[in-house]
């Protein structure tokens, strides 16, 4: 087992100190509430008479999710310990300081902690006389979705929310309408992931599972998650063949009809990997006839230093969703 | 399997406790961890540890409390520093017994509405492989009169061949049976040491 | 020796299929020089009665360079082999592309392959009658300046450049104006890098060089070029504190002066870590009595797969370079 | 060692002289990057290979030719195909002697306005560690008619013991004293091909 090397303090340090130099680095964009680990936009008049946003999760998913902190984005994000929702406490601390009297809308990721955290969060705002509404984002077709178990995860598709309700936000949609534009647009993003290895959680000291040198995993989840199926290492132009076979299950590819892609790397995986599987990902598309409407490829919901890629898909089916997708934000990491 | 009635619950119990809890978990830790790491992600050892370390400076504050204001206090340390899904599940058992313990004292009645509130919160039923499957079964127990830890250890034991539906674990369906669930082994601890402290005569 | 483990196909397709894939993900702003593995701004508006900004270089080093291409930063980029700088037809290629009849200036690193094609271009351009002027970026400390040998490397601080001559030109620079900006600034960057693993480059296949588990290598260069010292792994703290004492040596940082600060990870280092250094540069520099003016951490400047970290102190001698920096631009990196 | 007068310049001789410089290049093209490993990055022969394929390529393109037309050919390939430090300074030194072919079609004569071109585009001197160390050597062996394949063996070998001033290695400093450069060996490789294409009477 191979040791941790990582450049930290204590491990115990990192989430106070990385909140700590995220903030201090951009402090045009973002402020630290008091005795929290949540972030808040320092342009408060851009929160003005609008809707807050409110995201956040364990922390190792950098840039997500306090880096999607901005005008036309999220207004706060609560960064929990590494792969541990934050707390009640801190998220409704979040919640008091978006607040405009117009309501704040959480968007939490389908996890058991994260869904409890939120909402107990949601109850101590409610005492308050907050209005709170939630979406919580489960995109990851790697786990069958059933009504007896915890159901999908929540993973890259969750900044594609993040960026929907921003934008609308920003535009002076009310509570209701987000809570309509996200129940709306949540079955049509799918994501599904490949890992070459898994993260290193620094508390922990080794990586959450072990690949041979040529095995991949596919479906592994953004806190190492098992995924569906281990193989050798294939080609990128395989991978995304079974990636998007499944997508496309899931989905119905259509050429009639418009998507937005998000190529996703994990922590570790370079930008040059994540260039080359996007181009094979654009000619598999092209061989179904179709050509994204929007498109990122980057490092926006990671998993520490796991090497991996995920790849997302949205159905555009509504017009507005490309208007939003393309809406100018000021953030660290859109 | 000794059939002893509960004591009532008092302060001085409740902090004996989690003096006990407490060292019980630091011991514990990594161990949790480990239990955590094939079906779960690894940490919570580090959780729980953080939660007890909140209870006992959160339990130093209070000058002279009631019975509520201490089990109000471990609740609001459990829920604000373990994070997680254990940390609301814990808060709120506690939470729920800080609403109940002016009518009754009884430990018996105080789990029941407990475990009300984990399942409320969390959703799960007996058999999800969780720590329901400690809680249920115990507060059955107090019934019969066969509180002890022969019957904590039997109910933590029946996590194993469970499949779980809830939490992380769920994620592998088929291949978490086999393996002890990390919360159950933690709910386990907490009823242990609440005999230790001397919650049964 | 580990086994490569990386999302392509053939090594050999390695930059083409990169090109295409980062070209097609970004239309919006990314076009290729047809026949090349040059990128050129998709706005062609952008650059009308404007000096043409041309860099490149090899490849592996994304998002530079062409991730940089984009109104108000560079108007072409050319692609080289992986860590083989491009070829001089291709860069007199860019050149044409952009070419607007006020000249062209290169941005180019210091190292003989480019610092020689970079050249030929340049006396290609000469020949159809193409003003071109050029600046030779050497930020790299690491290595030790000298009239007798190739000098000190270009490194992160090169992204700082194209900003820099990006936003000047935008605005209307002249090329003689761009040279004197350019010149001006350059003895002012300053970098340093401290590597804990090193590249694999894909023809080849293994590590540049080997560090053990616990073993950390300071100075390293951007194609795995050796560094000047090896330790064994320090904290964060610790590391900081060696770049910033040599940084240090090199910029006499002074708490009159303003600076702005680059954290750049390698390519397969987290955020998380990056944060978590940034914070320890923020209180190193506070303890000198220093708050930068300016501050950007992420990946611009990587080394393939490489675990690193580079640090870039920039000293603000004149007041427009700061408005330089903040200028909005429209690209796929900044 | 034999004294032996070299042959003139022909087209015939030139496209032979490329066909077995393919065929050295591609057989050691992983020894080329090998010694581009410890004091340069490592890509040396397959940068030559990338050049080599090119003029291979170029040369099959060209409809009876003359010697300019050939040499301009093989020197557009390498500029055009090799980038890297290696790429422009081969790539000139086919251009210049593209551009002196008309004039004189001696090899020593050549070799020299290639050798200068060389120099003058990488700035490197003689014990900079460079292939300018197996070209200086070479080309004055004309003159005194000592050109062999021992003499290009002797130039290669002597930048084992040069410490870099230029490329890559120079990065290094002393420590790339003990290696040999790999241009140096590619160009070792480029004259001993000339022999064997039968560039000496
Ligand atoms: N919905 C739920 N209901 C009851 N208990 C649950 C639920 N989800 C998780 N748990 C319990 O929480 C434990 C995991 O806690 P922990 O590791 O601290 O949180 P996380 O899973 O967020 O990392 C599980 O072993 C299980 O006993
Ligand atoms: N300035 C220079 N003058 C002459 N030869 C040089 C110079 N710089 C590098 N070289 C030669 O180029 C060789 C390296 O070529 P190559 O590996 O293809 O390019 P790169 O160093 O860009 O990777 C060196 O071994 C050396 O012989
Ligand atoms: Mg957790
Ligand atoms: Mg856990
Ligand atoms: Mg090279
Ligand atoms: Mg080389």
């Amino acid at each position: 087992m191979k040791q941790m090397k990582k450049i930290i303090n204590s491990p115990q340090d990192v989430v106070p100190e990385m909140v700590d130099g995220l903030v201090r680095s951009y402090p045009e964009y973002l402020e630290r509430i008091p005795d929290t680990e949540a972030v808040v936009r320092s342009d408060k008049a851009s929160m003005k008479g609008k809707v807050g946003i409110v995201s956040g999760g364990g922390s190792g998913h950098e840039p997500a999710h306090a880096g999607f902190v901005g005008k036309g984005m999220l207004s706060a994000a609560v960064c929990g310990q590494v792969f541990t929702s934050p707390t009640p406490d801190q998220i409704y601390k979040a919640i008091q300081a978006v607040d405009q009297g117009k309501g704040v809308f959480l968007v939490i990721k389908n996890y058991s902690g994260d869904v409890m955290n939120f909402e107990m969060a949601k109850d101590m705002a409610d005492v308050d006389g907050i209005k709170v509404k939630s979406i919580i984002v489960d995109d990851d077709i790697a786990v069958e979705n059933s009504l007896y178990t915890q159901g999908k995860r929540g993973v890259a598709g969750t900044v594609i929310m993040h960026k929907l309700v921003g934008a609308a936000a920003d535009q002076g949609a009310s509570l209701d309408e987000l809570e309509e534009l996200a129940k709306n647009a949540l079955p049509h993003i799918s994501t599904l992931a490949v890992a070459l290895s898994a993260a290193t959680v620094p508390e922990v000291g080794k990586p959450g599972f072990e690949l041979a040198d040529d095995e991949i995993e596919y479906g592994v989840g953004i806190h190492s998650e098992p995924g569906y199926r281990r193989e050798k290492i294939k080609t990128s132009k395989k991978l995304v063949g079974e990636l998007i076979t499944k997508l496309d299950e899931q989905q119905h590819l259509d050429p009639e009809k418009q998507y937005a892609v998000l190529v996703n790397g994990m922590g570790a995986t370079p930008l040059m990997e994540q260039y080359i599987f996007s181009h094979d990902v654009l000619d598999k598309l092209a061989e179904k006839k179709i050509k994204p409407a929007f498109m990122k490829v980057g490092n926006y919901m990671t998993s520490i230093d796991m090497a991996g890629i995920s790849l997302t898909i949205f159905e555009l089916t509504d017009k507005k969703w490309l208007e939003y997708l393309n809406y100018s934000v000021e953030t660290v990491g859109w | 399997m000794a059939k002893e009635e509960a004591e009532m619950l008092t302060v001085e119990l409740t902090k004996k406790w989690m003096e006990l809890f407490y060292d019980e978990i630091d011991k514990n830790k990594a161990y949790l961890s480990e239990l955590d790491t094939p079906i779960g992600d690894g940490d919570h050892g580090n959780n729980m540890k953080r939660g007890v370390t909140g209870v006992k400076e959160g339990l130093a504050k209070l000058k002279e409390p009631d019975l509520k204001a201490t089990l109000q206090a471990i609740a609001m340390a459990l829920i604000s520093k373990v994070g997680g899904a254990s940390g609301p599940l814990y808060g709120t058992a506690f939470l729920e017994m800080a609403k109940k313990c002016n009518e009754t004292q009884k430990p018996e009645e105080l789990f029941t509405v407990a475990l009300e509130g984990i399942k409320k919160r969390g959703g799960a039923k007996e058999g999800d492989k969780t720590m329901v499957d400690v809680w249920a079964p115990i507060v059955k127990t107090f019934s019969d009169g066969s509180f002890s830890k022969e019957e904590i250890k039997k109910a933590v034991e029946s996590t194993k061949d469970m499949e779980a539906r809830k939490g992380r674990a769920s994620y592998l369906g088929e291949r978490s049976i086999g393996h002890l669930d990390p919360g159950a082994m933690s709910s386990g601890y907490l009823f242990e040491t609440f005999i230790d402290a001397g919650g049964t005569k």
